[in-house]
């Protein structure tokens, strides 16, 4: 080992500094049977992380349901892969940038999205679509105002310049992300479905070649940052953030799309989190390879820099290819057309080892696969919280109904979760690519595929706040959700990727929601025939001991064959018949119309059967297919009042009023009208429809009544003989278009 | 026909374009890159596509005037060939001084993407022939500067010589300030030059060209491109062809 | 020699970015700000010692890219 | 009193503004130009004639509001 450069000297405080444990250290010690150099070490420390290792995570996330035949791909690359017939491919992943958002919005929301940009396109697929979720503290903090517009500018900034349509996401708000906002991006791609690239390096003597932006200091131990929670420290870590450059990861995506199409390359991955150390490892330990480069022909933007920097910088737009032996020069002309640097630091070698050197001296050599494989796995504790029985208790005798339901749907409707999001999507290109069938406002974002009559309809989901209930509800609830979403559109839910946003794993309250919340994604999506076929882990949304509710998000992918079938939520003439297809329970623990109205976070959330989920989303698909819906939205946050709401207002039509009438019943009247019962799904048709859609879902099971007309310019619900709700509807519409934007003029 | 789209780096329109010209129009068209100096075919009409051509850096269009193929397609404009710019394809043309005028950052202050309605000012355009005088289109709008400035005189020299093509109006057609999306002087969404052949406008006609987007109505401004030619003349007629796949 | 430029609206010209700034400077207690005016600032590294060239070289690159003089005023100083 | 507060991007942090620009003003033939770093530049008229007070309140509003000290620094003058 004496050929190895004398770096800083590795003493238990650098250690320490790096988050090692000392069992980690002890394991490092072991691999390589001698001490680590600084290098060493960093790289380690980056590889180790929770956010690259999963650590944490790694052995729960097998629980998922992860093959289908039409998995092409599930996790465990850059993204996933399903196939979407018509010999093509889906390439989809979700991703989240929590941490950064939270210290500069508008780069930190940036470079997340231009990350899971990259995640795709190195897969070979064309982005085709994006979506984002976003969670926030309440608006009538300042600061949460502040990272809301610098958060949406960003992702509009970068989604925008990449010309990747954001046709969909969701938003919430709510006091437990005063301290940790939440920002998780997701992108679709398009791909041939024999034409789909992979991070693997393989065959001795293949040239290793860097590409994209120049690297400078940026975010060293960004990875390391994602992995631990906010402490009043914090502020100091901060150039941690980097800066992102949309356009030349536009220049990137399209000379690696020309590179792809030609047979030039082995294996390609982005440098994302612990940029060239993860790269690099992970593509010769999936080729079962060994890789030697020379830091010193990395190119660089600022003098000085040393091997550990080189190795662990975070600067974006960049990529590592692995090329066939003897095509350097076809794959530098390429990246020369498009004006970025292309340059060979190394090749492919049959040791296993990473090497890496700095000029003649090797300054790191690791067994790859240990690196990238035998990352510590750790069993963390887990315990139900013994807050959790307080939590879930609610007694609704203490609560009496309110006189003035009409007085409750406004207030509803000016809720920012419920409020209209079109002061965010505005902001974003939704119709670049002139694909979006479905704009955002509707259930889910829909965008046709040139070349075949199909369309891809996709959503993103989570109802944290179920998740905190009951984290096992909450997590099938998402699944559920975000298929529903998927089905009201007409497509036919077929994959789903995550982003899993938790607290500190180190308590073991935490790992209990963890586990519950995938047990109940599980089962889910197993019953719901969606494969989870990527994700993301984030935990460590933490500020001062203080964790945010479990939070896992899901981006759900479906299918429709034909693109002119897509369904909106917005109902569409005067006379049509609306039947209101589900059961509604006296459900309401957790619900929007608690939380808001009377300032409680309580109860059970709503039940799910995922049996009847499951049939009433293939009997919904089953009538949009005979033709027989006009429109179809599911009842979500704010329950059937809300969900009728939005179906008259219509997103960018004149509001159209609707006629409700409801048999007197044993439920209490606010939680019949504003109650989340799942799987519960509005639909309107023609009258002369509306028998044979009845035949259809007795035939699935599924319970359905005729409940009203569309028409005339007020929203009418009447139970039994009276008239709960009576507003005119362009008045709602106001108050619903007018909450967000109010709030942010204050 | 035979149509050039200028591929710019960071412009992201130029696929819809392509498709929007060769797919639903039928014709001919290739992706000319900036760095060709000289056109190596005869063009029928040359399209600037939306986009962030050079990530929008330092000022929309500032540094994409520059490139090679600017000039080829200034030589083109002035020997009488038909020139659309479309949103950043506009801003280009203002910064190379083909169209007269600035843009400034939207009012808001922020990117707007969606549905506005525009009248047509003047029909005697080879841009517009297919459209009739006040007719009022819906066409999606999706930019961050698309604040039209020029000084009085030259706004009057406009209004005079028929230059406006474009109004931002509401949705029967009135030129009010709230229809005014931008903030744009005189609520201009397009402007063509004295000579009626260079021609700019910020709303995105090739995004509403096809039923399956549900709206047609940007088709008129393209297609009016071809009844120019000796094929087309009189009505406008448009031929179909089933799109393929333009990746 | 390294230069600084400033580019600004003209007078004349609207500024709403400058407005949207004064506005925020007022709600945040600043009341007697009266105007917020905002421009670029471009600091520009040139390897030449001849100040005349760089005089009029400056000049040029503000004409052609720097500042858009129909919207746009500029001026700069060499140091 | 005027002030001219002057923000730039820390030294080190990605300026991909600059970086076109100074790629363009090559291909215009200034092969001479080095670096090129994008700032912002803000004028800023207080009513108000107390240096001392100037300067303190024009410190808080770069800290506040005018920079991001995640990534900018910021400098400013008073006349
Ligand atoms: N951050 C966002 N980005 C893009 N679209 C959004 C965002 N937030 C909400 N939307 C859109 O607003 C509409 C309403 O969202 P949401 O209330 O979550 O719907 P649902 O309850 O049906 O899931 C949807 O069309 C959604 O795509
Ligand atoms: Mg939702």
């Amino acid at each position: 080992m004496e050929k190895i450069k004398k770096e800083l000297e590795v003493t238990p405080e650098l250690v320490a500094s790096h988050g090692l444990s000392e069992e980690e250290y002890g394991r490092i010690l072991k691999i390589l049977g001698r001490t680590p150099t600084y290098t060493e070490l960093g790289i380690f420390s980056v590889m180790w992380s929770e956010h690259c290792s999963y650590k944490s995570s790694r052995m729960h996330l097998r629980r998922f349901p992860t093959k289908a035949p039409w998995v092409i791909q599930g996790p465990g690359e850059n993204a996933g892969v399903i196939d979407i017939g018509d010999g093509l491919a889906a390439v989809f992943k979700m991703e989240s940038h929590n941490h950064p958002s939270f210290i500069e919005p508008y780069q930190g929301a940036a470079t997340g999205v231009g990350g899971i940009l990259r995640d795709v396109f190195t897969m070979g697929a064309r982005p085709i679509a994006n979506m984002d979720s976003l969670r926030f503290g309440p608006l009538d903090v300042p600061k949460n105002r502040y990272l809301l517009d610098g958060v949406v500018a960003g992702i509009a900034g970068y989604g925008n310049c990449m010309g990747i349509p954001t046709i969909a996401g969701e938003t919430y708000f709510n006091e437990i992300y005063n301290g940790n906002n939440l920002v998780n991006a997701f992108t679709l791609g398009i791909a041939k479905k024999d034409r789909i690239f992979y991070g693997t390096a393989s065959g001795v003597g293949n040239p290793v070649i860097y590409v994209g932006s120049q690297t400078g200091r940026d975010g060293i131990h960004g990875a390391t940052m994602a992995s631990e929670e906010f402490s009043e420290g914090t502020e100091e870590k901060r150039p941690t953030v980097q800066v992102g450059d949309p356009f030349t990861e536009k220049l990137l995506l399209e000379a690696c799309l020309e590179l792809m199409s030609k047979d030039l390359i082995i294996g390609i991955q982005d440098m994302g989190a612990a940029g060239l150390t993860s790269s690099s490892c992970e593509m010769a330990s999936r080729g079962g390879s060994g890789m030697e480069m020379d830091l010193a022909l990395v190119p660089r933007r600022e003098e000085g820099m040393i091997p550990y920097e080189l190795m662990l910088s975070e600067s974006q737009e960049r990529m590592l290819i692995v090329a066939k032996e003897g095509m350097e020069k076809e794959v530098e002309d390429i990246f020369k057309k498009w004006d970025l640097e292309a340059v060979t630091i190394g090749h492919v070698t049959g040791n296993g080892m990473l090497r890496v050197k700095d000029g003649g001296v090797v300054v790191a050599e690791i067994p790859a696969k240990a690196i990238a494989d035998e990352a510590p796995v750790y069993d963390r504790p887990s315990s139900r919280p013994i807050y959790q029985d307080s939590i879930q208790d609610l007694n609704l005798d203490l609560l009496p109904v309110p006189k003035d339901l009409n007085d409750m749907l406004v207030k509803l409707l000016s809720s920012p979760t419920i409020a209209e999001k079109s002061w965010i999507y505005r902001q974003y290109d939704h119709m670049v690519r002139t694909n979006t069938v479905v704009y955002p406002g509707s259930d889910a974002g829909v965008v046709r595929i040139k070349g075949t009559n199909k369309a891809l309809a996709m959503s993103v989901d989570c109802n944290s706040l179920y998740c905190f209930l009951h984290p096992k509800a909450g997590g099938a609830i998402a699944v559920a959700e975000a298929a529903r979403n998927v089905v009201c559109s007409g497509a036919r839910p077929m994959a789903l990727t995550d982003c899993l946003n938790f607290g500190n794993p180190e308590k073991p309250e935490t790992m209990w929601q963890f586990k519950e919340a995938l047990e109940g994604m599980s089962l889910a999506a197993e019953e719901l025939n969606t494969p989870v076929v990527s994700g993301n882990v984030s935990f460590y949304n933490e500020t001062k001991g203080l964790g945010i509710y479990p939070t896992p998000v899901v981006g759900m992918v479906g299918i429709m064959d034909d693109a002119s079938k897509a369904v909106t939520q917005y109902f569409k003439g005067e006379g049509d018949t609306i039947i209101l297809l589900g059961e509604t329970k006296e459900e309401l623990g957790g619900t929007e119309y608690l939380r808001a109205v009377h300032g409680l976070q309580k109860g059970l959330p709503p039940d799910i059967d995922l049996k009847a989920e499951k049939a009433l989303q293939d009997a919904v698909l089953e009538a949009v297919d005979a033709g027989l819906v006009k429109s179809a939205h599911d009842c979500s946050e704010g329950g059937l009042a809300v969900a009728l709401a939005e179906c008259c207002f219509r997103g960018e039509e004149e509001p159209l009023g609707c006629e409700v009438s409801m048999p007197i019943d044993r439920l209490r009247k606010d939680a019949l009208l504003f109650g989340e019962s799942q799987s519960r799904i509005i639909i309107s048709a023609k009258p002369e429809d509306a028998g044979q859609i009845v035949g259809i879902m007795s035939r699935h099971g599924i319970p359905c009544s005729i409940t009203g007309r569309v028409g005339g310019d007020s929203l009418k619900i009447r139970i039994g003989s009276e008239e709960a709700v009576n507003q005119p509807v362009m008045r709602l519409k106001e108050t619903w278009l007018e909450a967000i934007p109010k709030m942010l003029r204050t | 026909m035979r149509f050039a789209v200028i591929v710019f780096p960071g412009s992201n329109c130029d696929h819809d374009c392509y498709h929007a010209m060769k797919h639903i129009l039928g014709q001919e068209v290739d992706f000319i890159w900036h760095k060709e100096g000289l056109f190596q075919k005869k063009y029928d009409g040359v399209i600037i596509p939306g986009g962030f051509s050079y990530g929008d850096y330092l000022r929309t269009g500032a540094i994409a005037r520059f490139s090679p193929v600017m000039k080829a397609v200034d030589g083109f404009a002035k020997g009488g060939g038909l020139v659309i710019g479309i949103c950043n394809g506009f801003q280009i043309l203002l910064e190379a001084g083909l169209l007269p005028g600035a843009m400034l950052r939207n009012e808001s202050l922020k990117f707007i993407c969606k549905d506005v309605y525009v009248k047509v000012i003047n029909e005697q355009t080879p841009f517009t022939r297919c459209c009739n005088r006040g007719d009022v289109l819906r066409i999606p709008i999706a930019h961050a500067e698309g604040n039209y400035f020029a000084d009085e005189d030259t706004l009057a020299r406009l209004e005079d010589n028929g230059q406006v093509v474009f109004k931002y109006c509401d949705k029967d057609g009135k030129i009010t300030s709230e229809a005014n999306p931008n903030g744009s002087a005189h609520n201009i969404a397009g402007i063509c030059n004295e000579t009626r052949n260079v021609f700019g406008m910020m709303p995105h006609p090739e995004r509403c060209a096809e039923a399956i987007l549900g709206n047609t109505d940007g088709k008129n401004i393209l297609a009016s491109m071809l009844s120019h030619s000796a094929i087309f003349t009189g009505a406008c007629s448009i031929r179909y062809t089933d799109y393929k796949q333009d990746r | 020699m390294n230069a600084k430029v400033f580019v600004t609206l003209k007078k004349g010209v609207l500024d709403p970015q400058g407005k949207a700034v004064q506005h925020s400077l007022g709600s945040l207690g600043y009341g007697n700000v009266q105007d917020v005016r905002l421009g670029k600032y471009v600091e520009i590294k040139l390897d030449e010692t001849d100040k005349a060239k760089v005089d009029s070289q400056l000049k040029e690159m503000c004409e052609k890219l720097l500042a858009n003089t129909v919207i746009e005023d500029y001026h700069y100083v060499i140091e």
